[in-house]
């Protein structure tokens, strides 16, 4: 099973034509995702080739991506000036599924692409995230697919290399995925752990979570505690910055330590409260999965 | 990007706000110039990016010009939290009734502009928080409408009784809202916002840092940046897009990807070792970034140890080899170099760094344990 | 029986202390409205005097307002500068009804305002409106009490004193009302017709409707074509406006007719095809709700 | 408030849009001056409040300086729709290869601004509504979002196929927008937006009306109004707070309130007569409104009959009372006056009335009857 997307996804690219959407593009579409659609403002009308001789067609705008080929997700790989406006445009477009791989959109141009996306039903996941995989189904954005197998462990994390770390113990260990979410590094992300938690709640297939957390906000407390509270499969947590300083931000425009909210202790004391082992190197969350699984 | 208080106060006056008047000198003799307009009634205040001020003897009231003009020779060159202090700004004595905070900034959880205001102003706000949380009244501003006048003397309800007051509050709450969306601002604080005994409310000091993410278009903000406030790898890491930041440790890091970069800190520390440095290369496969990345963490006499963490996605193992076998030829290496290295295009980079002489391993854990022990 | 407010509406003045709000405070007082509570910013914590030695306690905000005295109810005098503030103060402070009787609003402020009051679940009835008046249990606005009487009848009007006109007829036939509602002379109106409609046909009370439009808009057609498909009691109804000339604002803002769209004729067609017999002159109106009621 | 192409033309140059250029002028020789300098290649357009000025023959291309010149004395003095021609404006003539259509208005069914854009431009805008509905474009600006990139995007589509005009089609709707926000419009329209031979995308002429409520706040645009484009009587009636439209009987009508003075026209057309005007004195008791009132009923010539109706609610019916006594002392009116009065102070008012020599009704058909038969 999977959450949120599935191998009938039709997914349209915003940016197919640049160079990270048309790189990302062929290795959705190599991996086996339906990429239905690309949108480059400008340049409608053309053909996209992907892997294998697969075209796929190019609209200006999403709305007539989504008219012509019925388009339900989309992945967006616009350059940070215009990424807000392109979640805008794509949620204005009633797509209710949009992943957002930019890095570096000014929060404040979130706000408003948040509110939009809020007020027309839409599901943003991220921005600056990895995006999802569905292993052996789908994948929108651009977790490796070979580091991934089919299996019953969900995995959310903020981070997108420290994922790939943990996915490939999780992998090698014979533990296999129902899906594994980057949520992202920003302060302001659309999919939150609970949205994700809940998710995998409802998804039969899932029997155990992996939460990758890092320093900065409070969101892996109020998952523990959503968790503690509604969760009757195990979860392993994981958090990264322990060693960070406060008021350092450590790459992501999400980690920063601002008072005594937001660090490593407080998180790991809110995954223990409610029941979540702590894994305190990457190469632990494998074990300590196989163990919660009694494998 | 944090502003200095008279660059903050300068956004704040071209939205119309009531500031306190100032003038910014670098030096002590233009100072006592300064103070002279006012009487040598004046406060000197250190301008530095850096919280506690008052507390490191960086703002001072002077009663005559030379009180002022030595006030301004204690704080000028004086270090506030590792930062040189290399200007002041001048302002005359204001007589203070009452001293309220305001503040805005985005909230992670509602996604919107919270606005904060408090009656107990001119302390630090985080210990109000603390220790007297009721004190602080946040409103949450909804984008799409932005701050409505009845929200603004709403607050302003919360730190003035007199009606004058309380109107010329919400004006000041409503421009520093403005100013923070107009700027692209990520923080912007008036602490303390002040009543004077004739009955003004004035903006006496101002905090406003930038979100870095809306600097590329707005040039005229970007170029307030005071490269001198910077530390110096910090700002060479910033102009070539890498994620830097300096620690106390000797292991240098050199990791893609920001959780998997706080990851490996957390495992040099857990396997008893002390890392030198977050350092995130990004995601771009760029050969030319590694080499500055190397040549930032190796300008730490500290460094005994480099460290590399690759798990290729995005970012192709055999460009990082690549940059590494660069930067030996370019720069003078004598730190040892552990590499560990997964993914996208990794047997090529094996094949690169054992032609430049270098062995890589697969194991995170590994590899971090053989760093900590080289590092001593 | 009444629509949308009855005896127990809390109602909170906004402009209390100003020259109109003062006066139709004390004319609603006395007609036995339940005037909880009035807003003037910078005026709070002073006392209204109504008649007969009421008190009524005048706040800064609406919120407090609301928060002290359950208000549950506005009604906005306010100058045209800031009334579309006011209603979104009301609004924002979840007052469910808000009556805007100011007259001059610039509409872009109004765009904003209603859709405000849209998502915080207000309904705005106004603005440049009368008010309601439910005979014998309460009024908000400025419809004169004398000329109203309970009775069965609903009337739903774009003016004034053309409704004046209208009621006073009816009361003088003996034909009382359940409620007179003067939805506004402006383009952008928060309650139309059809709401009206609506609350009637929900009001076992109500035995027959009164609909007075005006040339500008097609508010009166859709009605028509709200009431010819779903109202299974009677309606009469009447426009003004048959002598007007096309391109001028005859007054009420929303008062223009603009192409073929909104005159008279067209509304008196679209009534007639929905079964509303139309008066041609005011006096005619009673008569026509008489015969309709079978008296 | 309607604007003049010219004024509308420079609200659109502020905003930043590509505009044709233009020079206006009040008499030929200047016309001619102005026609050289683009070798005499221009379009001469009458600058006046009325639709149809081309039908009217108030548009004139000229091939030289003379011919523009001889143009605008044809054009100068004209009259359109019973407004004089006072001024011109002259532009160079521009090579048209496509011509679109872009307006703005507020839409009273969705509460929003709403965008309308069309291929077919250049004609009438309501005869393509009326025979081409599809050629129509429309978009809803949800008001808290403002129009967005990729809705003005979506709407050039609608009018350009070529990538470049797309996008410069694309800013100009968005900066069409802008103005009518930012104006406090209640129209905005390009009719046409033109391509050029040479590719451009260019709004040759310019319609913009402002929502009279919002010049309060505008006093810069209120200064725009042109006193001479407007009816006497009406420009008096709106300078004391009342609505005055001015029609073709002899039944001259004062009312309260909107709408039972239209309603009181209808009737009086109803009982066989002529109106002479729409006058609503509003709501307020003023007794120099009434004498205002009357000024501007009996200035009109054609008026045999004045007649008042007047339900007192907020208007008290005393002070009408009291204003047809002051003014019938005031100015000498020869018309003889009919009065409807009921409602608030009523009989104080009929005792006021009755000094004076006056009497009232109290049905309105039945003094309505009363005028009709008196205008005879």
């Amino acid at each position: 099973m999977s959450i949120f997307v599935d191998e009938k996804t039709r997914v349209v690219v915003q940016g197919i034509t640049g160079r990270d959407g048309s790189f990302h593009t062929r290795q959705m579409m190599a991996y086996g995702t339906r990429v239905v659609a690309g949108v480059t403002p400008g340049k409608g009308g053309r053909a996209f080739e992907g892997p294998g001789g697969a075209v796929v067609p190019v609209f200006d705008t999403v709305a007539e991506a989504v008219a012509r080929t019925g388009a339900d997700a989309s992945v967006v790989y616009v350059p940070p000036a215009f990424a807000a406006s392109a979640i805008m445009e794509a949620a204005d477009a009633r797509i209710p599924f949009v992943v957002c791989v930019t890095e570096g959109i000014p929060v404040l141009d979130m706000t408003r692409a948040h509110a939009l996306a809020r007020d027309r039903g839409s599901r943003v996941l991220g921005p600056n995230c990895p995006g999802i995989i569905c292993p052996g189904k789908t994948t929108l954005g651009i977790i490796p697919g070979r580091i991934v197998a089919p299996g019953p462990v969900g995995l959310i994390s903020r981070s997108g290399t420290l994922t790939y770390e943990a996915v490939h113990h999780l992998t090698r260990a014979g533990l296999g995925q129902t899906a594994c979410v980057g949520i992202g590094g920003d302060p302001l992300i659309g999919t939150s752990f609970v949205d994700c938690l809940e998710a995998f709640a409802a998804d039969p297939g899932t029997e155990a979570v992996v939460m990758i957390g890092e320093i900065g906000g409070t969101a892996e407390q109020k998952a523990a505690a959503w968790a503690g509270e509604n969760l009757d499969i195990p979860v392993v947590g994981f958090i990264a910055g322990r060693t960070a300083p406060p008021g350092k931000r450590m790459g992501h425009a999400g980690a920063i330590i601002s008072g005594s909210a937001g660090t490593a202790e407080e998180k790991t004391r809110a995954f223990e409260e409610n029941g979540i082992r702590v894994a305190l190197r990457p190469s632990e969350i494998s074990a300590l999965v196989a163990d919660a699984l009694g494998r | 990007m944090n502003l200095h208080e008279y660059q903050a106060k300068e956004l704040f006056r071209a939205a119309g706000m009531a500031v306190n008047p100032g003038e910014v000198a670098g030096d002590a003799r233009a100072v006592r110039r300064i103070a002279e307009r006012w009487d040598g009634k004046v406060v000197v205040k250190a301008q530095v990016h850096s919280g506690g001020r008052g507390k490191a003897g960086g703002v001072r009231l002077a009663r005559t010009a030379g009180e002022a003009e030595s006030s301004a020779e204690a704080i000028l060159g004086m270090e506030i939290n590792g930062l040189a202090v290399e200007r002041v700004l001048v302002s005359p004595l204001e007589e203070i009734a009452s001293e309220a905070y305001a503040g805005v900034l985005v909230d992670r959880d509602s996604q919107c502009p919270v606005l904060m205001v408090s009656a107990e102003g001119g302390v630090d706000i985080e210990e109000v928080a603390r220790d007297n949380p009721d004190a602080i009244h946040r409103l949450h501003v909804d984008p799409r409408y932005g701050l409505m006048p009845h929200q603004a003397f709403g607050l302003a309800g919360k730190l003035f009784r007199d009606p004058a007051q309380r109107r010329q509050g919400a004006r000041i709450i409503a421009q520093l809202y403005q100013v923070f969306v107009e700027n692209g601002a990520s923080m912007a604080e008036i602490n303390p916002l002040i009543a004077t005994a004739a009955g003004e409310v004035l903006a006496i000091d101002a905090k406003v840092s930038l979100d870095d993410n809306e600097l590329f278009r707005r040039p005229a903000l970007a170029a307030l940046r005071d490269p001198g406030s910077e530390d110096e790898a910090e700002r060479k890491a910033r102009e070539k897009g890498l994620s830097f930041v300096r620690l106390e440790g000797n292991v240098g890091c050199c990791v893609n990807g920001a959780g998997l970069a706080m990851a490996t800190m957390d495992l040099v520390k857990h396997c008893g070792g002390e890392p030198a440095n977050f350092l995130d290369i990004g995601g771009s496969s760029n050969p030319d970034k590694v080499v500055a990345a190397l040549e930032i963490i190796t300008a730490d006499p500290a460094v005994r140890v480099i460290l590399f963490n690759i798990f290729g996605g995005i970012t192709r193992c055999d460009d990082v080899a690549r940059g590494i076998v660069e930067a030996t030829r370019r720069i003078e290496i004598e730190a040892p170099i552990v590499i560990r290295l997964t993914g996208t295009n990794e047997r090529l980079a094996r094949e690169i760094l054992a032609d430049a002489g270098f062995a890589a391993g697969t194991s995170m854990d590994e590899v971090v344990q053989e760093a900590v022990r080289l590092a001593g």
